[in-house]
């Protein structure tokens, strides 16, 4: 038996160095040894089939190793969907180290090795990011994501569901530079009224945020539908047939989901990560990685325009193998080579061990993706329904510095007090007029005054909890759209809030947010990787971090004044 | 035929709802109203401040549009002439156990182990062993329930007379079970580092379903610590308070003590008929009412400075200054409803934990004031809406109107409104008089009374078990309701529910955080709502009755939210019927039910079709 | 559907800024209709609030000119769903989960797809998976 | 196998017959997962097994209530083993638990995938929670409506404990016999001291 000694029982006499090094935060996360017949392995495997293809009629006939007949159903997807069968045999002639090579080169566009990526299988798209070591995965990243511009997403959440809080929490994110909102509930019947105060309170920060409520398909699809929410996320795969299933899902079902979401114009991306299916002990002896590749191969065939992944809820199988935070870079780049929106996770807890959370965090920031955390907490972790991220409130100073240290845009920056303290209270005030104009149970001005203030849920008075079950129910029943919402803003003096609610329901009209890694600008831009694709072509080229945007990331809570030392920058 | 039509919308506002009814009325003679639509809000603000303004227009959009005519424009809005009533709650507990020298645990674990009772000298675990007379042992946090059975075995087998246990831990049976001497063993004693050693101890078990017999009788207590008549009649406390316990340990120690106090919680001064009178909250409900009643009409009252009583009487005053600018001194308490509770409460000085129902005193007071703001109220509406209104006639007068277009019923009438802070009641007589009160206690002080003596600690659980009947679920495919009937599911029910007693809700099943019997709750639920809802629909419907006297009302009409619950009609029902008083459930207009009764007559006086009434 | 707008390319991208000619609602409305005003009067409700076919169809061709095959046909497929009522979509995807259906219950629902709302791609899908789940044993046991 | 040198008490399983269903309306089933007792010896926070069984047996028994144990071979998928321990069980009643500690209360009309109450977090059940698990089966098959086992929780036990959560359970997968029928034990449980 391998891996179950309990830790070592100071029976014997240790160093005072050790008893240091024992209290570290770091030892109080879980490694393990690696067991690559069971698939407990990060991306480097014996088992993993070896890259191989033909092509028959039109049709490929065999995948890595295994003939159309010994096809399971990821296979078949992956064959008849996701790789390009006129170019196949010709991409996977060409050497890995050759591919790897031209993933890191600058001098090979990016359009190159995405047309060459389209035919590969997932054995062989492993078999070149094996070479690959962690700076040339950070490489790949920044040259194949999908836009140009890098972005942010956030949590907001609540431990009480209180809508009020996650609407200041909303607005205070959006003001300091999310895209995306997302949001979960404890008790899920409160979903209509959390999903409410994360989509006002988003439109109050700053125009152009998108918001989504994690649910259980139907719900979620409901409220995307009536205009609550505006994007959806969780939608998960998983890289073998039989986890698959066992999520009550096939990539069939999935793809008719993916579709059902586009017909009602609402951006879509999927989930999934390494780890999951050795989780839930069934990776048929396969690595991490290769079952993520198969993933990213599945969500790329059923034409959905992006994926979240990361591993996400199941960072702490790969973070505990050896290699396993180069295997999680390397599913990022994978994805965002496959020319797909890449949210790339850093969104849950991942270890007691602030450096360890930092390094972790890196590969994404350093070359930017497309949004560097698939949630950012923007409450503090306590209240993350989301089970905890691997960044929180507590950590955006930090943040905005390790920006300024390194001249990276990480899609945040420092907001100045008022500011942030005139969101907060304006989007308390502007839910508390849709609750009173909805009927629903009154947001009283005390609550107003601790939204301003607030850290936690703790700060808030409770909520009359069955009341607002009610109201949720009735927001249900009543069918109340993102419409009324925005009717009712305009009529209760929010018009600049509802004015921002209008504009991204009516880009529903024109399904430009369904475009491969689409988000707005505070101008209500679409920027997706069409208008902003990426275009980095070795130093000098692609995004910089410069101008406006470069003056913005040089502002911190405390900078001293070069005019006057003896005051900060304002 | 040419008549002029004109769009009139009647809006009464309330304590907590704000209704509106929209009619279209023909020609001057106006002998021709067409209700359209009717619509209601949550009300904004206290009532009869201009905080109402935005749920007045808001029930006045909302009739508009169900109306289907969102965009007219209403020709006049008629508002009630709304006093602003304020009413507060407090609940004080009046009575308190409290143990000392540890001479006493009388709590009751679910399980304890064993049956009889054991006298002897406590000792602890770890000393047992050598003594020659009968022993109690003591048995502190951690210790496992094999070790302890195999030592307390071992000690029995080597000779010691071990009679009786008190354990830390819940594992009275468990160290039973393994014991080869059928001894009575009382656990989870949370503070068990307390009970004092050396010292002559008893205890005693008795079978499940039945109560101690011994220890909490003075005499019993008498012979066990073989003590003469003084000492007993010290002793009898003790036996008081472990009357009802299943198992209890009685340690006898030099100065140990267990007294029962009245814990003075402060006075209230009423004054009425120009007299005052001063009664002590801790003298309980009756004392306390039975005052109010000897100087009525009530002209104020004021509490102790200092105390609970007095924080909570000054915060009522205070909110209505708030309200209408007046200055405090010029705000009256006009009514306070005061009833008696049992609150379960921890006992100080106890080592289990041990809990007592205590007395308390649980009061509602309310002030109303004359000087309503409602011109500026009808001044906002106005600019707001673009139309004429007008402040129409006392509520409890108009809402007499609207009652009376329930069919079936005729002058004189009387009608009560239950609601969150008061009770309210009117009577229009025969001679087109109309007399309205409003009296201190409603939904609120239930809901209040509900939590505390359910030990919830929750409102809103308090708030369920007030509005919903009870069930008990049986098995994961059906229910058992109060009534009695047995309800069938296909699909299972969720888990959470599972075996627990439940309030029956339109959302589904809400589990009920008790450990007690259904029968338990919805006795402590109908108890509130008799001590409140019927109490008060007695006096207030006396204080309006000819000569004080029921009988003489003829017929009772039910209105408001509380009409709508499913057992309060029934109970006032219950309570009218031995009066001769009919008593119903309002249906304003054949067609509103209890609701809407005060827009419904605000249109109708307007429009002509009934008298206004009160007016000068 | 559309055939006059074949010729999109990433430059017309995105649409709402460069070719809002080209929009539509489904009742017919330009996309500067859609004003703050035109909601309060009542003039744009929900059903203005949602992407036509048209609409769907031409994005399509965007991420196709972009060399994105599979969120064309995405988007093709979408196009052809816009005409299903909410709860027959999520009742069609709810079918077509792992054990849920029989091949029979799978073939009428392509067969509706293709009939009632000429979603022909869709019915492809549904097809496929019906073929794809007898060999991997993923119908539902036939009562 | 006995258990590790540390524990005071082991835990051997000892065969008595096929697992059968129970006729004794209180009683509560406890259905142990392929790997528990045999080859593993405690759970993912090296509570020993001997001790896990223990709790629970004494929870029941102080509650008045009366346990069989049962071994599942045929699956390690915890929802499945509890819900078949539940079907076996005079009272509908059973808790489910995994090598690594991860327990469920479950009863027979439920869906496999509902349950009474979950305790998902293995790193986080001590001895006490198990007496309070079985104190609870003991009340549920007695028709009486105990609180619910506070729930714990703690967010930075993913790091800790994830990985080692799947190795465990890998490990228990290959303990699956699907030959071998489940069988009714008695826990014989040894002071070694």
């Amino acid at each position: 038996m391998t891996a179950v000694e309990p830790r070592s029982e100071a029976s014997v006499r240790a160093s005072k160095r050790t008893e240091v090094l024992e209290n570290r935060p770091v030892n109080l996360d879980g490694f393990v040894e690696e067991w690559p017949e069971k698939g407990l392995v990060a991306m480097e495997s014996d088992f993993d089939p070896q890259p191989s293809v033909r092509v028959e009629d039109g049709r490929i006939v065999e995948l890595d190793g295994r003939t159309r007949e010994q096809f399971d159903f990821m296979d078949t997807f992956i064959a008849d969907h996701a790789i390009d069968v006129d170019t196949t045999e010709a991409a996977m002639a060409t050497e890995s180290v050759e591919i790897a090579r031209m993933l890191v080169d600058p001098r090979t566009p990016r359009a190159e090795i995405v047309a060459l990526g389209r035919g590969l299988t997932p054995a062989k798209i492993l078999d070149v990011v094996k070479l690959m070591n962690v700076v040339e995965i950070m490489m790949g990243i920044q040259k194949t994501r999908s836009r140009r511009t890098p972005a942010n997403q956030a949590h907001s959440t609540s431990a009480k569901d209180n809508p009020i809080q996650v609407a200041a929490d909303a607005a205070e994110g959006a003001v300091r530079g999310f895209a995306e909102l997302e949001t979960t509930l404890g008790v899920v019947r409160y979903a209509p009224l959390v999903a409410i105060g994360l989509q006002v309170g988003g439109q109050v920060g700053r125009g152009g945020v998108l918001t989504q409520c994690a649910l259980e398909e139907a719900t979620e699809l409901d409220l995307g539908m009536r205009g609550i929410t505006a994007y959806a996320e969780t939608i998960s795969i998983y890289g073998t047939e039989s986890v698959f299933v066992d999520g009550d899902d096939t990539p069939w079902s999935k793809a008719f989901l993916a579709s059902a979401y586009a017909s009602r114009g609402i951006k879509m991306r999927f989930t999934s990560g390494t780890g999951s299916e050795v989780q839930m002990g069934n990776a048929e002896g396969r690595s991490m990685l290769y079952l993520e590749i198969r993933c990213i191969l599945m969500a790329k065939g059923a034409g959905v325009q992006g994926l979240q992944n990361g591993s996400i809820s199941c960072i702490g199988v790969p973070g505990a193998v050896p290699g396993g935070i180069r295997a999680v870079a390397a599913e990022n780049l994978v994805a965002s080579w496959m020319d797909l929106e890449c949210a790339s996770g850093n969104d849950q807890s991942f270890s007691h061990s602030a450096m360890r959370r930092t390094s972790r965090l890196l590969p994404q920031m350093l070359p930017g993706t497309d949004f560097v955390c698939s949630g950012y907490s923007a409450v503090p972790n306590k209240d993350n329904m989301f089970a905890g991220s691997n960044l929180d409130t507590e950590d955006y100073d930090d943040w905005n510095t390790i920006q300024r240290d390194m001249q990276v845009d990480g899609g945040l920056r420092h907001v100045r007090e008022d500011v942030i303290l005139q969101v907060r209270n304006k989007a308390a005030r502007a839910l508390q007029a849709v609750f009173a104009e909805l009927d629903l149970p009154a947001i009283t001005d005390e609550e107003v005054e601790a939204a301003t203030y607030a850290d936690s849920s703790d700060d808030y008075p409770d909520r009359d909890v069955l009341a607002d079950l009610e109201g949720a129910r009735s927001v249900m029943e009543r069918g109340v759209t993102g419409l009324d919402l925005v009717k009712v803003l305009e009529r209760t003096g929010f018009g600049d809030v509802a004015e921002n609610y209008l504009q991204v329901l009516r880009q529903r009209v024109s399904g430009d947010l369904l475009q491969t890694a689409a988000i707005f600008t505070g101008d209500f831009v679409p920027l997706a990787a069409i208008n902003d694709a990426n275009d980095y072509a070795g130093p000098g080229t692609g995004y910089r971090l410069s101008g406006e945007r470069w003056e913005e990331l040089k502002k911190l809570r405390h900078v001293t004044s070069a005019e006057n030392p003896e005051e900060e920058v304002v | 035929m040419g008549e002029p039509v004109r769009v009139v919308v009647g809006v009464d506002v309330g304590n907590s709802t704000t209704e509106a009814c929209l009619a279209e009325v023909a020609g001057d003679r106006a002998d021709r109203v067409d209700r359209l639509a009717s619509s209601l809000t949550p009300t904004t603000g206290v009532k009869g401040t201009p905080a109402n303004t935005a749920g007045a227009v808001t029930a006045v959009r909302r009739a508009l549009e169900a109306a289907g005519r969102p965009s007219a424009v209403p020709d006049t809005v008629l508002l009630n002439e709304a006093t602003p009533v304020i009413s507060g709650l407090a609940m004080e507990t009046i009575s308190e156990t409290i143990i000392t020298e540890s001479t006493m645990i009388g709590h009751n674990p679910d399980t304890p182990g064993g049956e009889g009772i054991g006298v002897g000298t406590t000792v602890a675990l770890a000393e047992l062993g050598g003594q020659d007379g009968p022993v109690v042992v003591v048995v502190g946090a951690g210790a496992d329930f094999d070790d302890v059975a195999e030592r307390v075995n071992r000690a029995v087998a080597d000779g010691v007379d071990v009679t009786a246990a008190v354990l830390h831990g819940d594992d009275a049976v468990l160290v039973v079970n393994r014991l080869t001497r059928r001894i009575p063993v009382v656990d989870e004693v949370s503070a068990v580092d307390r009970v004092p050693l050396g010292m002559l101890a008893a205890v005693e078990v008795a079978a499940p379903g039945r109560t101690i017999r011994t220890l909490s009788d003075s005499y019993g207590l008498a012979s066990t610590f073989d003590l003469d008549s003084d000492q007993t009649r010290q002793v009898s406390p003790v036996a008081r308070a472990l009357a009802g316990n299943r198992s209890a340990v009685v340690v006898r120690t030099p100065a140990g003590d267990v007294t029962d106090r009245r814990i003075p919680v402060g006075t209230l001064t009423v004054t009425g008929s120009g007299r005052s009178l001063d009664v002590g909250v801790d003298e309980g409900a009756e004392a306390i009412m039975e005052a109010i009643r000897r100087v009525a009409p009530l002209t104020d009252v004021h509490g102790e400075a200092g105390t609970h009583v007095g924080g909570m009487l000054a915060a009522v005053r205070d909110t209505m200054t708030d309200v209408t600018g007046q200055p405090s001194s010029e705000i009256a308490i006009r009514d306070v409803l005061a009833v008696d509770t049992l609150v379960p409460t921890t006992v100080q000085g106890g080592l289990a934990g041990e809990v007592a129902r205590e007395n308390a005193v649980a009061l509602a007071a309310m002030v109303r004031t004359s000087r309503s703001r409602m011109q500026a109220v009808a001044d906002e509406i106005a600019a707001q809406l673009g139309c004429e209104v007008l402040i129409g006639g006392v509520e409890g007068e108009v809402a007499v109107r609207g009652a009376l277009t329930t069919p079936g019923t005729a002058v004189p009438i009387a009608i009560v409104d239950m609601g969150g802070g008061s009770t309210d009641a009117a009577l229009l007589d025969r001679d087109g008089r109309v007399s309205a009160v409003h009296v201190a206690g409603a939904g609120e002080l239930v809901t209040k009374l509900v939590d505390s003596e359910l030990g919830l600690e929750d409102r809103d659980a308090a708030e369920s078990v007030k509005r919903h009947p009870l069930a008990k679920v049986e098995s994961f495919f059906h229910v058992r309701h109060e009534d009695g009937t047995v309800q069938f599911f296909d699909a299972p029910l969720p888990p959470h529910v599972f075996a627990r007693v439940v309030t029956v809700t339109p959302e589904g099943l809400v589990p009920v955080p008790v450990r007690t019997t259904l029968e338990a709750v919805r006795t402590v639920r109908r108890e509130a709502k008799r001590r409140v809802f019927v109490v008060n629909t007695l006096r207030a419907l006396a204080q309006v009755a000819p000569q004080g006297s029921l009988r003489l009302l003829g017929s009772v009409v039910l209105l408001g939210g509380s009409a709508l619950d499913f057992e309060i009609p029934a109970m006032v029902a219950d309570a009218l019927a031995p009066h001769g008083v009919v008593c119903g459930i309002g249906n304003v207009h054949g067609t509103e039910g209890p609701r809407n009764a005060v827009a419904a007559g605000l249109v109708d006086v307007h429009a002509g079709l009934a008298e206004p009434v009160g007016a000068p | 559907m559309t055939s006059d707008v074949t010729e999109l390319t990433p430059a017309d991208y995105p649409l709402s800024i460069n070719r809002p000619e080209l929009l539509h609602t489904p009742t017919g409305k330009a996309l500067a209709d859609i004003t703050m005003a035109a909601v309060v009067s009542g003039e744009v409700t929900n059903e203005d609030l949602r992407v036509t076919p048209d609409t769907l169809v031409m994005q399509g061709r965007i991420a196709e000119s972009m060399g994105r095959r599979q969120l064309g046909e995405n988007c093709r497929r979408a196009a052809e769903m816009t005409a299903i009522p909410d709860e027959e979509v999520l009742a069609m995807y709810n079918a077509l989960r792992p054990n849920a259906s029989s091949a029979e219950k799978l073939e009428e629902i392509a067969a509706r797809l293709e009939g009632t709302y000429s979603a022909t791609t869709c019915a492809a899908l549904v097809r496929e998976a019906a073929q794809v789940y007898a060999a991997r044993n993923l119908l539902a046991e036939e009562d | 196998m006995t258990a590790a040198v540390d524990s005071v008490r082991t835990l051997s399983l000892r065969e008595i017959g096929p697992a059968e269903r129970g006729t004794r309306p209180e009683e509560v089933v406890i259905a142990l997962s392929p790997a528990f007792g045999d080859p593993f010896t405690k759970t993912i926070v090296d509570v020993p097994h001997a001790e896990v069984i223990r709790q629970l047996l004494a929870g029941i028994e102080e509650q008045g209530g009366v346990a069989r144990t049962i071994k599942v071979y045929r699956t390690a998928d915890l929802a499945a083993i509890a819900h078949y321990g539940a079907k076996l069980s005079g009272s509908g009643i059973a808790v489910g638990i995994l090598a690594r500690g991860t327990t469920v209360l479950h009863q027979r009309d439920l869906a496999r995938l509902s349950n009474l109450e979950l305790f998902p977090q293995a790193p986080l059940l001590d001895a006490e929670v198990f007496r309070m698990i079985g104190s609870n089966a003991a009340q549920y098959a007695q028709g009486r409506s105990p609180r619910p086992v506070p729930t714990r929780n703690d967010q930075m036990a993913r790091p800790r404990w994830q990985a080692k959560a799947a190795l465990l359970h890998l490990k228990e997968f290959e303990c699956i016999d699907h030959a071998r029928a489940a069988v009714e034990v008695e826990p014989v449980i040894t002071r070694v001291d």
